[in-house]
C-alpha cells in the first residue's frame, strides 16, 4: 500500500493517458434520462464527476448483462464449429466507481473464483484495474456503514482516490493499482500523511451488522416477511441494479444449424425463476421470493463464502417502484 | 431427432430447365435433420409415388419435403404417398419451387439458391410438423326450418323428399306467409293461392315433416351437425287433438271487431279465429290479448260453451319443446314499411292511401271486397287511381338507400289487374325508373302501358292531400318538360319499401348469425356463399337475406335445401385439421390463456367458447378460452390476436412459422 | 340559464308584434332574454347569392359578439335569421381552415359553440315547464298551424320530428287550447323572397295555403316566421282576388296567440297593428266550448 | 462489397389471393426477380406482427406482407383486421425510427399474377437502393461486445 | 385525510373489506403502496398528488387475490385500469370497493362497477401534458433521429421487466418473453433484443394501455417506455376512436373494424 498526491487538473492527463495506452476506459457518463452510467470513454471529457450513485454496478464489465460465451455454425461436414471470445478481452480500467461498488467486486471474487473458478469471470477480471472514488456524498438511501464499510473504505479497489481541495489523496491498494500510475508516474507525488476522513461523506447508520448477523438467524419464520414484500412488484431492478446479485440464466440463441449461447442476467425476484417444468413453483409467492433475496445478501452468503453480500449502495431502495427499503425489512424481520 | 426425406422433382423441364435440381438435392441432403435427399423426373407419377413411398420405409424417415410444384397443386396427392408409408399425412410440406421458382426465373445460380432457401424453409418447418388427425362431427339428421312461408315450405319439401326429418316453426297460426295473401302472381297473372295452397297441404301431410305453428325459435345453442333448439309453443287454447275445424266457434265469437291481419287490417276478424279460409291448419287459436276471457277475467266463455268436441281450453300455458337438429334453414320472410312513416303522404290518416299488401286483398277473389277494387272509404269503385313505386327504397332521407326490387312489377300488375276489373278507370303510376329484369318481366311492364294504357309518369311525389273528397296527387313529370303534375285521385296504392321484420335483430342473434345494417341477414360470402351464413350449418332462404321476389325465393330455398341435403349426406362431418387450439395443461397450470376473451370478438365464426376450470371442490379456478373444432375454419386471426400465445393454429403453429423465418434466413453455408 | 335574443330586422320593423308578443309572453313567465349587442344582418336572403364567405362572415360576426357576451343559448325567433345564423354556424364548425378564415375577416375570436334555439325549441323548453301555471283562458277556435319553408327545411338545421308534417306548433297551440287542424299545406312556400318584386307569384302560392286552411276550416292561421305572416296577411286582398273569393281568417304569430291564452292584453300584444282584423279570434277567446 | 448489393426479402402471404396470384404468376411465365422468398400463412389474420421483427432481426432487408383485398377475405375479416393491425404496428415503428420504407403491404388477388411480379420487382429495386438493413444488424451486439469492439476498433 | 381513515376503518370493520390497498408514508415520507387488513391500522393512509403508483396491478397478486374482499384506495389512472381490466373479464374473483377523492376535495366511495364507470367518465383524464410534449417533441424529429433516440434509450434496458411487473395491464401469467417454444424474445438484453421486447410489449398494449405512465416513471434506466403505448393510444384514437378504460363494454380496437379503415399505406 503506497500513497501519493495528485492534483486535479492532472486527474485528465492521467485518464486520456491510459486511453492512449489503449487501454479500454469505463467510467461513469451522463445520459440524457438524467442517471448516470458505467460506459466506455473516448476521452475524460465524457467523464461525470457529480454523481452519488450510478443507476446500476460496474458489474458487468466482469458479468455482463448479457455474455456470449460461444458461437456454434453448423458445418458442410454436419458438425459444429464452436468459437469463444476469451482471448478477445481487451486491459480494462473501471474509473470513478465508489467504495460499496468496489467492496461488491470483492465479493464476486469469491462467488465466481473461490471453488471452481469461472473462465469467463476470470478472463474479463485478469484485465480489469478498479480506480475507486471515495464518497464526499451521500443520500437517504445509502448505508454502507451499517454493514462494516465506509466511504473511504479501500476494500476490493485497486486505487482509491479521495478528493481534497485541488487534489486527490491517491490510495495505492494493490500491483494492478501500482503499475496503473508507474506508467505514468511523472504525474503523482509522494505522501505519508492520510486524513481523509474530513472530507468523506457521513452516511446514516441504520443498524449494526454484529446484531444482525444473529438476529437473522431464525429470521426466516418472521411474520414481518410478508409486509415486506405486499408491496413488491415482482420485477427485477433490484437485483440487476445490484453490485453483489450473480444470478444468471444460460440460452441458446438461434437454429439448430447456428447461433450462439448466451449468459444473461436473471433475478430470484421474477416469479418465473423457481418455476418448474410441471409448473409448481416452489417459491410460489413473492413473500418466499423477497425473504430469499435478504436472506441470501444477510445469512446465505455468510454461511457458503464468509461474507455479507450487501454493500449498502442503496440501489436498491432507489429503483424500487413501490419504494421497498431493504434495511428497514431488515430491521422489521430481525425485531 | 427428425430424419427428413427431401424429393425433388424435374418436373419434366419444367424446374429442371432453369434450377439446378441435382446440386438442391445433393445440398438440401446436408441439412441437419435430412437423412435422404433425391431428386427424380415426375415425383406425381406413380413411380415417383412409389419412390416415396418406399424411401420413408427404407430410410425410417419421420417426415417429407416435396420439392416441386405449389400446394394447391399436389399437396394432397403427396400427403396420400406419404400416409401410404405410414407416416401421418401432416409430416409432409410441399416446396414450391415451380410456380415461384423455376417458371419465373431465368437459369441462373440465383435461381438454384432460391430453390434451396425454399426447400430448407420448408425442411425447418416440417421438422416441426405435429401428426394431426382429420375432425370427425356427428350429425343430427334432422333439420330445422324457420318460417312457414313459401321459402321454408320449398326447402322443408325438398330436404323431406331426400328422406330427412324435418322440423318447421311458424310464428302465426298458419303457414302460407305473405304468398298466401297475393292475389295474382306476375308475370303470369296466376292465382297465388291455388299454386300456393296444394304446396301447404303437402307440408301438412308429409310424413317427414313436423309442424309447429303458432310457435316461435327461443333460442339456439350448438355448431354444426349438433344444434339443440328451444322452441315455444304458444298457448292455442285450442286442442287441436279434439278439434274439427267446424268453425261454429269461431262463428259465436262476441268479439268481433279484431283488425283482421291477414286482409292487412282492412276488415275485422273474432278472438277464436283461423287466419283464413284455406289455413293450415285449419283450425282455430285464441287471440287472448283480445278475447273478453282472458281480457275480463273469465266472462264470456261463448266458444267453449258452443264447441261440440270441448276443444277449448283456456288453461292451456306456452310450452317450451326441446329439440337436437342438424342444420337449420332461416326463412323468417320480410315485412314492408306501415303507416305513418309517410307524413308527406298523409299515410295511417287517409284511409283511400293505402299499401301494396291492402291492394292485393282487395284485389283477391277471398279478400274484403271479394276481388272488387273498392275504396275502403265509403267502398266506392275509385275512377282514378294513383300508384307510387319507390315508396320509401332508394330514399337516403328516409334511411333506405336500397331498392325493394319486387315494387316495379307489382305496381305495374296492381294497374293491370285494376285496369282489367274497371275499363274506364284511369291509373297512373309515378316511378323513378323501372327496374323489370328477369324472364318476361319487362314484356309484362310494356303490357301495362302498352295494352291495359296505364299512365306511366317519371317522377317523384312531393305530397297528397285531400280536396273536396278527392286525393290531390301532387308530383312531378320529369320528361315532359319537367312540370309539377297534380292528379285529382280516388285511390292511391304505395309501394312501400320491403324491409327486415321487426324481430329480425333478436333472431339472428338467437342464431348467433350477422345481419346488415338494415337487418337483413348476412351471407356468408356475397357471391360464393350466398345462401350459407357464417355460423356452419344455418342457412338462408327468401327475404330475411334481401327483398326477393317467388321465383328467386323457391331457388333460393331449395339451394338451401341442397346444402343441408349435402351435409346429411354422410353420418359424421369430416373436417381439415387445421384449426386452432387453446393450450391445456396439468394443474396447477391448466392453461397459459388468461381469459381476456379478446380473441372471441375476433373469430368471425364463434368458434371460441368460454370453459370454466373448477377444482374437484367445484370451485371455479380461472375461465380460458376453448375453440369449437366444429365451427372453426382455422384462419388464424385469433392466434395473432393472442398476446401471450396461448392460442396457436394446427398446421401454420408458432413454431412452423418462425422456424420458416428463421431456417430462410440464417442461411448455414452457401 | 341565460337566452340571448337576436331580433334581425323583421322583428323591428314589419314583425314587430313578433317580438312584442315574445317578450310579453317570456315577462309573463319570468324569462329575461338578453339581445346581443351590437348585432348586424344576418345576411338573408342576398348574400349566400352573392358571396359565400360574406354570407358566413355576417351571421358569424353576430354570434361572434354572443360568444364574447357570454351567451350559450341564442333565440333566432325569425326563420330566415334562424336558417342564416344556424347555417354559418355549421360551416364554422365543420371546417376548420373557415373558421380560421372568418374569424380573421372579424379579427375576432369565434367557436361557434352557442346554441342556436328556434322558437319552437324555445316555447318547448323554457315555456311549456310554466305554461299552465300561466294560461288562464282557451282559445276555443280551429286554427291552421303555418310552419312554411325556412322553418321545416333544411331538416338537419331545423331540426323537426318530422319534417314533411310538423307538429310542433300545434303542440303549442293545443296547450292554448285552440284546436289545430290536419291541413295539407304546412309547410307550402308562401313566396317569401318574391314579396316585393313578384307580388303575382306571392299570391299564388299564398292564395293555396289560405284557400286550403280556410276550407278545412279553420277560423285562425298561425305563423312563426315575419315573412310568412306578412304575406298571408299584406297581401290578402291579392291573395283574395287569386282565389276569387273573400277571406277574412286573420293570420297571428304563435306567440301573440299563446299571449292571449295567457290574458295578455290584444293591445299589448300588438293583435291590432294587422291588416286582417284579428278580432275575431280575439272574441272567440274564453267562449263556451265549441 | 464490390458487386451490387442483392436484398434478402420475405414476403408473407394469405394462401387464397397472394399465394395463388404468385402461383398464376407462375403458370403464366411472368419473369421478375430472384430475391423474394414466401411464407403461406392460411390468412394475413393470421400473420404475427412479431415473425416481421424476427425477419428484421435475422437479417431480411425488406419485408411484403399481402393478402385478399378488402371483402375478398376467404374467411370474411380476417384482412381487415390484419389492415389494422398493419396500420398500427406501421406507424409504431416509424415512431420508433424504424425505415418502415422497407416493408411493403399489399393486396393481391388470386388473379393479379402481373401485379405480383410488379409488386416484386418495384419492391426488390427500392430494398436495393436502400441498401443492406445494417441499422439493425448492428443492434445485435451486448453492451459489453460493443465495449470489445470499440477497443478492437482502436 | 381522516375522511378517508375513517371509511377505510368502518369499511375493514363492517368486513365490506378485508384486504385495503392504499399509501402510506416512508420515513422519507415519500407515499408508499400500503396493505392494511385490521381497522385501527386506518390511520396510517394518506392520498395526494405524489401518490403517482397505479395499486390495481397489485389485484393480480396471490396474496391479494386470497383476500378476495379488496378495497383500493384510488387515483383516477388506477381507477382507469380497473375499468379496462374488467372489460377484459379480469377481477372476476374480486369483490371490489373504490375509494377515491375527486377533484373537489371531498371522499368518493364506489362500490359497483356501474358507479366506478359512471365516476371514471365523468372525470375522464386528458394525455398527460409532459407525455404530449414529448411525444410532440419526438415527432417532429427526423426518422434518424428517433432512430438513434431509441437505440441510446433501449442499450440501457437491462430486461429487468420492471415496466411489465408494473402494468396492471400485464397480467398474462406466463409473457411472451417467457415462452420459449418458440422462442419470440430473446432473453438477451443487448439493444436487438430490447427492441423486440419493446415494440412486442407496445403492440400488445396499444389500445389497451391506460396512459397511467408507471412503466416510464420507475424505469430503473430512465427510458420512456411509456410514450410507446401513448403514442399508440392517441394514433388508435384518432383513427379508430375509442378510448381505453372507459367502458365496462370495452371496445378493444385492435380486434375489430371498420370497412372504411385507413388504407392508404397499402399498396
Amino acid at each position: 500500500m503506497e500513497l501519493k498526491l495528485i492534483s486535479t487538473s492532472d486527474i485528465a492527463v492521467f485518464v486520456d493517458g491510459l486511453l492512449k495506452a489503449g487501454k479500454v476506459v469505463v467510467a461513469p457518463v451522463l445520459k440524457q434520462s438524467g442517471k448516470v452510467f458505467f460506459k466506455p470513454v473516448q476521452s475524460f471529457s465524457e467523464v461525470a464527476t457529480d454523481y452519488i450513485q450510478t443507476a446500476f454496478s460496474a458489474k458487468e464489465v466482469v458479468f455482463p448483462k448479457v455474455e456470449e460465451l460461444f458461437t456454434y455454425q453448423h458445418n458442410e461436414e454436419g458438425g459444429l464449429d464452436i468459437k469463444d471470445q476469451l482471448d478477445r478481452i481487451p486491459e480494462t480500467v473501471v474509473w470513478g466507481l465508489r467504495p460499496c461498488d468496489a467492496a461488491g467486486f470483492d465479493y464476486l471474487n469469491k462467488f465466481f473464483l473461490q471453488e471452481n473458478p469461472d473462465v469467463y469471470f476470470k478472463a474479463r477480471y485478469d484485465k480489469l484495474t478498479l480506480v475507486t472514488i471515495s464518497c464526499s456524498k451521500c443520500d437517504e438511501s445509502c448505508f454502507c456503514t451499517s454493514v462494516d464499510s465506509h466511504p473511504g473504505d479501500t476494500k476490493g479497489s485497486d486505487i482509491l482516490l479521495t478528493a481534497m481541495e485541488g487534489k486527490y489523496y491517491v490510495e495505492v491498494i494493490t500491483e494492478k493499482g501500482y503499475s496503473l500510475i508507474t506508467s505514468n508516474s511523472t504525474l503523482f507525488t509522494s505522501t505519508d500523511t492520510l486524513s481523509k476522513e474530513s472530507f468523506l461523506a457521513k452516511p446514516a447508520t441504520q443498524f449494526s451488522m454484529d446484531e444482525i448477523k444473529d438476529r437473522i438467524q431464525n429470521a426466516y419464520a418472521s411474520a414481518e416477511w410478508k409486509h415486506a414484500s405486499m408491496g413488491c412488484y415482482s420485477c427485477g431492478a433490484c437485483a440487476f441494479a445490484c453490485p453483489t446479485c450473480t444470478c444468471f440464466d444460460i440460452q441458446d440463441e438461434g437454429t439448430q444449424d447456428h447461433g450462439r449461447r448466451v449468459r444473461c442476467w436473471d433475478a430470484c425476484g421474477l416469479s418465473q425463476f423457481t418455476k418448474h417444468a410441471s409448473g409448481h413453483n416452489p417459491r410460489n409467492t413473492q413473500t418466499e421470493r423477497r425473504r430469499q433475496r435478504l436472506m441470501h445478501k444477510f445469512k446465505y452468503s455468510v454461511e457458503n463464502l464468509g461474507v455479507v453480500s450487501c454493500v449498502g449502495c442503496g440501489r436498491c431502495i432507489r429503483v424500487c417502484p413501490s419504494h421497498l427499503n431493504i434495511f428497514e425489512n431488515i430491521l422489521s424481520v430481525t425485531k | 431427432m427428425a430424419r427428413i426425406g427431401v424429393f425433388i422433382c424435374h418436373c419434366g423441364e419444367n424446374i429442371s430447365a432453369t434450377v439446378d435440381v441435382d446440386k438442391v438435392a445433393r445440398l438440401a441432403g446436408k441439412l441437419s435433420g435430412v437423412a435422404y435427399s433425391v431428386d427424380y423426373k415426375y415425383m406425381c407419377s406413380d413411380p415417383g409415388q412409389t419412390l416415396i413411398v418406399d424411401a420413408i420405409k427404407e430410410h425410417k424417415l419421420t417426415g417429407i419435403v416435396v420439392g416441386a410444384c405449389s400446394p394447391r397443386m399436389h399437396e394432397g396427392t403427396f400427403r396420400k404417398a406419404a400416409e401410404k408409408a405410414g407416416i401421418n399425412p401432416y409430416f409432409c410440406e410441399m416446396a414450391n419451387i415451380r410456380e415461384h421458382c423455376s417458371w419465373v426465373h431465368p437459369k441462373s445460380d440465383e435461381t438454384t439458391r432460391k430453390a434451396l432457401d425454399i426447400v430448407r424453409t420448408m425442411v425447418e418447418k416440417v421438422k416441426n410438423d405435429t401428426a394431426l388427425y382429420p375432425i370427425k362431427v356427428p350429425i343430427t339428421k334432422t333439420a330445422l326450418v324457420i318460417g312457414g312461408g313459401i321459402a321454408g315450405i320449398q326447402a322443408a319439401l325438398d330436404i323431406a323428399n331426400a328422406g330427412h326429418q324435418v322440423i318447421m316453426v311458424e310464428k302465426s297460426p298458419s303457414i302460407g306467409g305473405h304468398m298466401s295473401q297475393l292475389s295474382e302472381t306476375f308475370p303470369t297473372l296466376d292465382c297465388s293461392q291455388c299454386i300456393l295452397t296444394p304446396r301447404m297441404v303437402e307440408v301438412a301431410q308429409h310424413p317427414n315433416i313436423t309442424l309447429h305453428t303458432f310457435a316461435t325459435v327461443e333460442d339456439v345453442s350448438g355448431f354444426i351437425g349438433n344444434f339443440d333448439v328451444n322452441i315455444r309453443l304458444k298457448a292455442k287454447s285450442v286442442d287441436f287433438e279434439k278439434c274439427t275445424g267446424c268453425g261454429s266457434c269461431w262463428q259465436k265469437c262476441p268479439s268481433k271487431k279484431i283488425p283482421d291481419e291477414f286482409n292487412a287490417g282492412m276488415s275485422f276478424r273474432t278472438a277464436i279465429y283461423t287466419p283464413f279460409p284455406q289455413a293450415v291448419p285449419n283450425k282455430p287459436v285464441i287471440d287472448r290479448a283480445n278475447c273478453t276471457w282472458f281480457t275480463k277475467d273469465g266472462k264470456c266463455g261463448v266458444c267453449a260453451k258452443i264447441c261440440p268436441t270441448g276443444a277449448i281450453d283456456y288453461t292451456k300455458e306456452d310450452e317450451i319443446l326441446n329439440i337436437k337438429v342438424g342444420a337449420i334453414v332461416t326463412a323468417t320472410g320480410f315485412d314492408i314499411k306501415h303507416s305513418d312513416f309517410f307524413p308527406e303522404y298523409g299515410y295511417g290518416k287517409h284511409p283511400d292511401i293505402i299499401d301494396g299488401l291492402q291492394f292485393e286483398r282487395l284485389a283477391s277473389a277471398s279478400g274484403p271486397t271479394g276481388g272488387e277494387i273498392r275504396r275502403p272509404s265509403d267502398g266506392k269503385i275509385p275512377e282514378t287511381v294513383v300508384f307510387l313505386a319507390c315508396a320509401g327504397s332508394r330514399d337516403k332521407a328516409k334511411g333506405i338507400e336500397y331498392c325493394s326490387k319486387i315494387c316495379c312489377m307489382y305496381t305495374a300488375k296492381h294497374a293491370m289487374l285494376y285496369k282489367h276489373k274497371n275499363h274506364h278507370g284511369k291509373a297512373h303510376v309515378f316511378y323513378m325508373d323501372i327496374r323489370s329484369a328477369g324472364k318476361s318481366y319487362d314484356e309484362f311492364v310494356r303490357r301495362a302501358i302498352e295494352e291495359d294504357d296505364v299512365n306511366y309518369i317519371r317522377g317523384r311525389v312531393s305530397k297528397i292531400y285531400e280536396k273536396n273528397g278527392k286525393l290531390m296527387v301532387v308530383g312531378v313529370d320529369t320528361l315532359l318538360g319537367a312540370k309539377p303534375v297534380t292528379i285529382e285521385a280516388d285511390l292511391v296504392v304505395l309501394a312501400t319499401a320491403v324491409v327486415a321484420n321487426e324481430d329480425a335483430e333478436s333472431v339472428a342473434q338467437k342464431l348467433h348469425i350477422s345481419y346488415d345494417k338494415h337487418k337483413f341477414f348476412a351471407e356468408a360470402h356475397p357471391k360464393l356463399k350466398p345462401v350459407e351464413t357464417n355460423t356452419a350449418g344455418i342457412t338462408l332462404a327468401g327475404a330475411c337475406q334481401s327483398a326477393k321476389d317467388i321465383p328467386e325465393t323457391v331457388a333460393q330455398a331449395s339451394a338451401a335445401a341442397a346444402k343441408t341435403i349435402i351435409l346429411f349426406s354422410g353420418n359424421e362431418l369430416t373436417r381439415e385439421p387445421v384449426v386452432a387450439i387453446v393450450n391445456r395443461s396439468a394443474a396447477p397450470v391448466f392453461t397459459t390463456c388468461t381469459g381476456c376473451f379478446l380473441c372471441q370478438e375476433v373469430c368471425p365464426y364463434q368458434a371460441i367458447e368460454r370453459e370454466e376450470i373448477r377444482d374437484r371442490a367445484g370451485n371455479l379456478l380461472m375461465n380460458a378460452a376453448k375453440v369449437n373444432a366444429g365451427l372453426c375454419q382455422g384462419c388464424g386471426t385469433c392466434v395473432a390476436m393472442c398476446r401471450n400465445k396461448s392460442i396457436d393454429l394446427q398446421g401454420f403453429s408458432n413454431q412452423q412459422m418462425l422456424s420458416e423465418v428463421m431456417g430462410l434466413l440464417n442461411v448455414p453455408f452457401e | 340559464m341565460r337566452i340571448g335574443y337576436y331580433p334581425g330586422c323583421s322583428l323591428q320593423g314589419s314583425g314587430k308584434e313578433y317580438s312584442d308578443s315574445l317578450f310579453a309572453v317570456a315577462e309573463k313567465c319570468g324569462i329575461v332574454l338578453e339581445e346581443i349587442n351590437d348585432w348586424n344582418c344576418c345576411g338573408a336572403s342576398a348574400a349566400h347569392a352573392l358571396n359565400h364567405d360574406l354570407s358566413v362572415a355576417l351571421p358569424a360576426r353576430t354570434l361572434a359578439l354572443a360568444e364574447k357576451q357570454g351567451l350559450e343559448q341564442i333565440l333566432v325567433p325569425c326563420a330566415a335569421c334562424f336558417g342564416r345564423l344556424a347555417n354559418a354556424q355549421q360551416e364554422l364548425v365543420s371546417s376548420e381552415p373557415m373558421r380560421e378564415k372568418i374569424s380573421d375577416y372579424l379579427d375576432m375570436p369565434i367557436k361557434g359553440s352557442a346554441r342556436i334555439l328556434t322558437v319552437f325549441e324555445f316555447l318547448q323548453e323554457h315555456i311549456f315547464p310554466v305554461a299552465d301555471q300561466h294560461i288562464v283562458n282557451k282559445l276555443n277556435h280551429k286554427t291552421a298551424c303555418y310552419y312554411g319553408c325556412l322553418l321545416s327545411r333544411p331538416k338537419e338545421l331545423t331540426r323537426l320530428e318530422h319534417p314533411e308534417d310538423p307538429m310542433e306548433m300545434d303542440k303549442v297551440m293545443e296547450m292554448a287550447g285552440a284546436i289545430p287542424i290536419d291541413w295539407a299545406f304546412k309547410t307550402e312556400c308562401c313566396g317569401a323572397g318574391l314579396s316585393v318584386s313578384r307580388t303575382d307569384i306571392v299570391a299564388k302560392l299564398s292564395a293555396k295555403i289560405v284557400e286550403d286552411a280556410v276550407s278545412r276550416g279553420a277560423e285562425s292561421i298561425v305563423v312563426a316566421c315575419p315573412m310568412c305572416q306578412m304575406n298571408l296577411d299584406l297581401r290578402r286582398p291579392e291573395i283574395n282576388r287569386q282565389m276569387d273569393k273573400k277571406s277574412d281568417i286573420p293570420v297571428m304569430f304563435v306567440t301573440q296567440a299563446l299571449g292571449l291564452s295567457m290574458g295578455i292584453s290584444a293591445d299589448k300584444l300588438g293583435l291590432n297593428s294587422h291588416f286582417v282584423s284579428t278580432g275575431k279570434v280575439v272574441s272567440c277567446v274564453g267562449r263556451k266550448e265549441l | 462489397m464490390a458487386e451490387t448489393f442483392e436484398p434478402k426479402i420475405v414476403a408473407f402471404v394469405c394462401n387464397w389471393c397472394t399465394y395463388a396470384g404468385a402461383d398464376l404468376a407462375g403458370t403464366s411465365r411472368t419473369k421478375y426477380e430472384t430475391n423474394v422468398r414466401i411464407i403461406r400463412f392460411p390468412c394475413t389474420g393470421r400473420i404475427d406482427f412479431m415473425l416481421l421483427i424476427k425477419a428484421f432481426q435475422n437479417g431480411a432487408d425488406g419485408i411484403i406482407v399481402s393478402g385478399c383485398h378488402p371483402n375478398d377475405c376467404h374467411y370474411t375479416s380476417g384482412n381487415f383486421h390484419a389492415r389494422r393491425r398493419w396500420m398500427v404496428f406501421k406507424s409504431m415503428l416509424e415512431f420508433m425510427g424504424f425505415p418502415t420504407e422497407r416493408i411493403t403491404f399489399s393486396w393481391v388477388s388470386a388473379a393479379e399474377g402481373k401485379k405480383w411480379a410488379d409488386l416484386v420487382n418495384e419492391t426488390t429495386d427500392s430494398v436495393r437502393a436502400l441498401g443492406s438493413f445494417t441499422d439493425y444488424k448492428n443492434l445485435d451486439f451486448s453492451q459489453f461486445n460493443q465495449m470489445d469492439h470499440e477497443a478492437i476498433a482502436r | 385525510m381522516k375522511q378517508l381513515q375513517d371509511k377505510a376503518a368502518e369499511l375493514l370493520e363492517n368486513g365490506t373489506v378485508n384486504l385495503l390497498i392504499g399509501f402510506s408514508e416512508d420515513l422519507g415520507k415519500r407515499p408508499v403502496p400500503c396493505f392494511i387488513e385490521k381497522a385501527e391500522e386506518a390511520n396510517i393512509l394518506v392520498f395526494n398528488q405524489e401518490c403517482k403508483n397505479n395499486l390495481s396491478v397489485y389485484l393480480h397478486k396471490k396474496e391479494v387475490k386470497d383476500a378476495v374482499k379488496i378495497g383500493l384506495v384510488a387515483n383516477i389512472a388506477t381507477l382507469r385500469s380497473v375499468m379496462q381490466l374488467l372489460s377484459e373479464n379480469q377481477l372476476w374473483s374480486l369483490t371490489l370497493t373504490y375509494l377515491t377523492v375527486n377533484t373537489a376535495g371531498e371522499l368518493v366511495v364506489l362500490s359497483s362497477a356501474e358507479e366506478l364507470e359512471a365516476y371514471v367518465q365523468a372525470n375522464f383524464p386528458t394525455c398527460r401534458p409532459e407525455d404530449k410534449e414529448m411525444l410532440d417533441k419526438l415527432n417532429a424529429m427526423t426518422r434518424q433521429e428517433r432512430w438513434a433516440f431509441w437505440k441510446d434509450q433501449l442499450s440501457e434496458c437491462v430486461k429487468c421487466y420492471a415496466c411489465r411487473a408494473v402494468c396492471p395491464m400485464c397480467y398474462c401469467t406466463v409473457c411472451t418473453t417467457e415462452c420459449n417454444q418458440p422462442q419470440w424474445i430473446k432473453t438477451s438484453a443487448d439493444t436487438s433484443g430490447n427492441f423486440e421486447y419493446h415494440t412486442m410489449r407496445a403492440m400488445h398494449l396499444g389500445g389497451r394501455c391506460i396512459n397511467c405512465g408507471e412503466c416510464g416513471r420507475i424505469c430503473p434506466a430512465g427510458i420512456p417506455v411509456h410514450l410507446l403505448t401513448a403514442q399508440m393510444n392517441q394514433e388508435i384514437e384518432q383513427e379508430f376512436g375509442g378510448k381505453t378504460g372507459w367502458s365496462l363494454k370495452g371496445g378493444y380496437a385492435m380486434n375489430s373494424f371498420k370497412p372504411g379503415d385507413k388504407e392508404n399505406f397499402i399498396k
